[in-house]
Parts: C-alpha cells; structure tokens; sequence
C-alpha cells in the first residue's frame, strides 16, 4: 500500500496518534504523506509538538493541526508550535508525559479512566476530580483514543505484527492500540512467521494499514540539515 | 554558583557529591541537564542502572561522535549507548516503572523546593509555552527523589523555601538537596543541615536560605575533588 | 438437544452453522466447551485469527498425541499448536486486547440469553464453588458476543428468557444465538427469528422460547451439512 | 541461590502471587519450597487454586493458605481448594481475569484503582462503586499488590532479565512488577548480554531473587501420573 493509500482515510476534524519521542519513532513519511492528503483541523496526540520544519512541526506549518495533547513543546526548535501557540491559533492540553502514556494505555485496554497520584496537588490537576486512595492523593484521569495512529515500525509481518528499533518503540505500541484505525509504516515487510511469536512487540491484532518504507529519515537528522517539508 | 562565593561548588562537583550517595545496585533516573552529570562519577565498583523515561533500562553514556543512531536517545533526547543486561520497554512500561514506586532514585533540578518537600521545576510561571514532560511522574513515583541545584538563583534569592511560590511538579517529595554549598536533608520537621561547605558559616548559609535550617549536631564539611 | 426433536441439530453441527457466520479477517475468541467446535468448521479460504485469554493470538488445533507441550495451551488449559504469525502477550495484556474491543467475535455458551441481550453463563446460582474465569471480560469486552446453545435446558425449559434468573455475566451484551433449532438476533425490539429448522413451526419455536419472537419476514430454514 | 533461601523471606500471612495459568507458567518447584519453609496464613493470588495434589494444591493441602484471590477455582481436580471452601476453612475472592489481571498491573504500575465495564452491573460488582462513564456503566476497582512474587521464567540473566516460554508468559511480568519482593525460578541464566535487550520481558529491575531449575516439572505430567507433594 502506498504511503498516499495508507492516510487516504485521515478526515477533516480527527483525531491522530503519532509514534515518537522527539524524532526516534516518529513516522515521518507518514506525517509527510498526511500533508500532502490535506485534511485539516487536526488534533494531534505527540510527546512533542515538532520540531525544526520537517514531521510534526511541517504538520503543524501547514496550518492542518488545531490542537495538541503533548507532555513537552518545548524542543530544540519548536518554532511551528510555538509561534502559533502564543498567537492563539493552536490549542495545547498539556499531560505529564506518564499521565499522557496511560491515558492512551487505558483507550487501547478499555479502561475508561483511573486514578493517578501524578500531578495531584499541582496547577495540572485543576478541574480534575481528586480523591485520596490508601493515604495517597490521587486524582481522575480519563483513556485517551483516537480515529488513527501513524506509527513507525521495523519489521512488520503481513498480519500487522510489530517490531520496533530500540528506544524507537516509545509510543508505538500503546497508540497501535488506542485508535479506531492504526497506519504503519515498517521498514521491512516480512511473511507470517517472519518475527519470532515471542519477540512480537504489537500484536497484529491492532494493525489495519502497513506501508513499506525501506530507508526511513531520521529527524534528528533532517532537523541538524535544516530540512523544510514540503 | 551561589553569588560571589568562591568556594562554591561547581556542577560537575555537585553531580559528584550527589553520585557518591547513590547506593551500589540502585535504579536510578538522572532529570535533564544538572543531574546527568551524576552518571561520570559514581565510585568505582558500584553498579548503578539508569532509567530514562523514554523506554530504556540500562545505558551508557554517548557514543563516538559520528557513530549516533537517534533510534537510541535518552530522554534529553541525546544519542546514548546500550549496556549489557539492558532492556527496552514501550512508554506505557516505562510510566509503569517510575509511577509503580520502582525507580530507587530521581535526581532532579529544582527552581524552588520547600521545607515539607513540594517541589517546583516545571514552569516558571506564567506567560511563554509551557512544557512538563516526565518531571511529575518522577517526582512523585521514585521513591526517593533527589534535587541537585545551586542554593540562590543567579540573583541570590533562595531556591530552599518555606513554600513554592512557583507551580508544584509534586507535593511533598522531595528527600535530599545537594547544592553547590551544602547538603541538606528534608524530613518531618523541615531541612535538616547535614553537609556544609567549610567556607560557610551556619549563620551565613541561613540568610540564604528561606526556610528554617535545622541542626541535628554539627555538619559534615562538603567536599569534592578539585578540578571537576 | 431439544427435547425430542430428531432434527434438531447435533452438537457439531450448530458450531459449523455459527462457523459460517464468522467474516474472513476476524479476530475470535472461543468459549470453552462447544464454541470450542467452530474452529473446525471455517469455509474454505476464509483467513480467522484466533485468541485465547491466555495470552495467545493465531494458533490451530491440538497436536498429536504425545507431542504435548503444556506451556502452549488454550483457555480449556489443553494443548494446541502455534500458527505463522501468531503472538504471545502477558495476561495483563491479552484482557486490555479483549476490554479494549479489540476482538471482532466472542463466541460463548450459555445458561440463558434474555432479549435486551443479557448473558447468564457463569455461575449455576448459589452453592458449589463458584468460578468465572474470564467470562465476563469477554461478554463485555467483545465487539460482538454470539452464543451457541441448545434452545431448552435437558428439562425442557427455554434458555431465551425475557429476564434471567441466573447470575448476569454480561448486561445487554449478546448479539446473535445459535441454536440447535433457530438463528436470533437479539436487537432493540428484543429476539427476531432469522432461521429456524424446517422441521418446526413459528408456533412451536415461541412455545419453546420464554420471550416473544418477532419475525420480520419469514425466517430461513436453519441448515447444515448431515452427518456432523 | 537455593530454592529454600530463595523463599526463606516469606513470611506468616503473607501475601503471595503465584504465576501460572493452570500449570504453564506455575513455579512448581517454588511452591514445593514454599510448603517445606512453612510459612502458615498465607492470601495467595493465582488465577485458579490448584490442581491434584502437587504444586498450589499441595500448599493449600498443607494449611498454609487463608484466602485465594483468583478467578476460576474450578480445575480438573480441585479437591484441595473445594473440600476446605465448602467447609468453609479457607476464603475465596472471586475475580473476573480481566480484572484480576488488570488489578495485579495495576498494582506494579502505581494506579491505585481504575474504573472498568467488566462485570457492571452483575453480582460480582455488589458493593463497588458504579459510575457510568461517556455512556459505558463502570465500577471501580482497586490494584493488587503483594509482598511476594513467585514466578517461572525460562531464561534470565544475572541482572534479572526475564523471558518465559509461550504461554508460560501468562501472570509472570504483571506479578513480578506489583510485589515487594521477587523470586524467580529460572530455567537457565546467563550473563547481562546473553539476552537481547529489545526481547527482554520482564526488566531485571522488578526480579530480586532468582533460582535455578534447569528441568522444571510440569503441572499437567505430574497431575496426569497422580503425583503427590509432599
């Protein structure tokens, strides 16, 4: 399937999941490929909220993102977001990056919310029901889903099993699961009984879409070379 | 460094003060900046592992330059190596790690930290973009969280506090500060004054600090090796 | 079977009907005892994938006797066999795949199904020692919940009810019943008679079923191959 | 380290967590330790409550065990279990997998209750509480922890690392991380290194105490040829 195929889903309004910890997972030709698709008015789940002019931060360039749920916009160059932020043409909910990884935990493992000690007694608690649970203060947090997660992978076998490149797996795994429809692009593309039942990261399960891209770009890299999409 | 003291530590002898208290077979996370500089002078022999939140049990410092693979990063998001005995868990496990009380030690900066332990150094109050990443996860899932950080601000107002003027990342949790003058335990009844530096005078270390400063007996003399 | 109704459909022969319900792609997860049959009997070419809560995704039927390895087995607890592209999850998160609605089909018995859809299936009532398993994680965690059942109990009391009177493992949950005398949908409106066995009227079905039994439209004649 | 020092810390009523699923992924060899070390008013928590006379059976046959906390109490042969219940000598909390298994995850990753649909409105939600969340009727449950973990692993390192063998995995890596103390027995162990980090299952930092078993016993053999422990 086509990268261009992969997204062609992706409408107007929804929500999307994005792999990556700064650039390490993140599924740039996918975020590419959804550029060029055009949907717009985006709110977009990251750990970040891009950065220099390539992946996210493009995204959110073209002006298609609306609002993002992230733990952290403040990278090495966040200029995309936070021009836009701090004209108030993006909106931010921001999660403690734990609270964050669990909030889409619980939207793939059907838990419709929990109780947390993190963040309780702090401003990022505010509005938020608080109880205290065997002595610890906790508050309410609620599963975070989404209408798609764009994924980066390494291998994939054709039932949609999932390995991931070291720290690269990151948020794959939990996004694969919390979104109605989950797009990969894998490096490799292997049969089934390609990947070791054991060592299956994402169960196929969870896979609807997978795109090959052999040679996939690293941001870090991209970002050092001043790289602009489009 | 704290004003014009010259006998102030410097960060690579506050990150060596704070490394020698890290006990041999600890789970360590090491917070942005300051704190990673623990993991260059742990006593020889002891075997700590460091956790980043990002995914990864077991790393080592960076690789050669040229020779980075961005599919390995901390949670600074800089190029590290992998150890032997590592592992690598999705963000959800990671979370899972340091919220389930399973990390020994966070060291952390701090802009404020007050005398029941509140911690603030997440936002520098409002205005501008603001960002929280791991630092409440940590603060309030490691079991003893650490904070390494000069004892004023640059402008000399203390960082060691009656209460945190600026937002909290967690109540009551901070253990233990290492500043660049003294070490200090956080207990029941406020700091207690364990460490300081031989150049400072109790009286002295007092004005600089805004919160009552205890004495169990009198403090061990702080010191690092020279030429960090 | 029902009472002594000769056509009735054996045992197999249900599975084989509810089998071929089951869409190509699916993800299905079989109950114990006689959903367990429908394995057998998939159209040809039709690609299903099945879980079981154990913590195993894409395996086929049990090996030849004596090749046993008891560490690959099924929610009965007997031994299968691992197919190319299976995977092994924890418990922890082979019951976040069934919660999370992630499992297209779960096909279960019952003791009775009442016409909002409510399951009984678990627990036979009070005394005995109890045991739900993971009953009521499938019944509302499936997308889609089918039984597979005699349409009366050995005594000759209907298991379609307008309330149960057992245990509820699941509120509002069951979609669709096979029986061994009828295909129901279970919808807002309550039971809708899709097939039902050549052998027996409209009256006799609704005598045997303890909720009303809408038509819309003639139902099918409930078919299967002979000599199941 | 032996497998009576490896027990040796398991104290009277303690909480213990017992891997398997029937007998694949039970630490036979633990448990039978467990009874010669006598520790007495244990809770123990497992998915079932033993089978013939070997393994949990036999611990819950010598008296040791108060309470089970598990989801399926009725195996094959679960005489052990049945003829104290019914007498009323031992107590059982019923559990509905899911959510035991999702208690026990909890209870390693810090979430102190969670709010769940599984078992909403039937007879094992009497007495919780019941809250309907985006349309869904919920009921809250708490984590599980325990002060013991007794787990089978296939390989772990020195660090201990763990992998299990196929669906030997079942409750090991969520027991492992929501008890105090671990111990492990491991079919081999080898040195940091000897397994892949990307292929790691359980993180060495939740294994405190591992044991070597090079040719572990299994449930089903033992129970099929009648076996009795001690």
């Amino acid at each position: 399937m086509s990268l261009a195929e992969a997204v062609s889903p992706i409408f107007d309004g929804a929500t999307v999941m994005i792999s990556g910890f700064g650039g390490s997972g993140a599924p740039l030709e996918l975020v590419h490929a959804l550029i060029d698709h055009g949907a717009r008015g985006l709110t977009v789940v990251n750990n970040n909220a891009g950065t220099g002019r390539v992946g996210l931060a493009a995204l959110i360039d073209s002006g298609a993102v609306e609002k993002v749920i992230c733990s952290y916009p403040r990278t090495s160059d966040a200029r995309a977001f936070t021009g836009r932020y701090l004209a108030g043409r993006i909106a931010l909910e921001l999660v403690p990056q734990g609270t964050l990884a669990e909030r889409i935990r619980a939207g793939g493992a059907g838990i419709p919310a929990f109780f947390t000690p993190t963040a309780a007694g702090t401003d990022l608690a505010e509005g938020k029901e608080a109880r205290e649970i065997e002595g610890v203060p906790c508050i309410l947090e609620h599963w975070l889903r989404a209408d798609f997660a764009l994924v980066k992978a390494d291998l994939a076998d054709t039932y949609g099993n999932l390995t991931y490149r070291l720290t690269a797996r990151n948020f794959g795994p939990i996004m694969c699961a919390a979104a109605d429809l989950c797009i990969v692009q894998a490096r490799e593309i292997v049969e089934p009984g390609g990947i070791d039942p054991e060592h299956v990261i994402t169960p196929g399960i969870y896979v609807h879409r997978i795109t090959h891209v052999p040679d996939p770009a690293q941001e870090e890299i991209l970002v050092a070379n001043n790289a602009v999409y489009p | 460094m704290s004003g014009d003291l010259s006998m102030a530590l410097s960060r690579k002898q506050m990150a060596w003060r704070a490394a020698q208290d890290i006990s041999d077979g600890a789970y360590v996370n090491l917070g942005i900046g300051l704190p990673t500089l623990c993991s260059g002078y742990l006593p020889k022999g002891r075997l700590v592992t460091f956790q980043s939140e990002n995914g990864i049990l077991g790393f080592g410092g960076p690789p050669p330059k040229g020779e980075e693979d961005y599919d390995l990063i901390n949670a600074s998001k800089g190029a590290i190596t992998i150890l032997p005995g590592a592992s690598i868990v999705h963000h959800g496990d990671s979370f899972a790690m340091i919220r389930g009380g399973h990390i020994d030690i966070a060291v952390l900066g701090a802009f404020e930290v007050a005398n029941n332990g509140d911690l603030a150094n997440w936002s520098p109050g409002p205005g501008g973009v603001p960002g929280v990443g791991g630092a409440m996860d940590l603060a309030s899932g490691a079991r003893a969280v650490w904070v390494v950080t000069t004892h004023v601000t640059k402008s000399g107002a203390p960082k060691l506090v009656e209460r945190c003027a600026l937002p909290l990342t967690g109540a009551k949790v901070v253990k233990r500060v290492y500043t660049d003058l003294a070490v200090i335990d956080v207990t029941e009844a406020g700091f207690v004054l364990r460490e300081l530096s031989p150049e400072v005078s109790v009286d002295r270390i007092r004005e600089m600090t805004g919160a009552p400063l205890l004495l169990e007996g009198e403090p061990a003399p702080l010191k690092a090796p020279a030429g960090l």
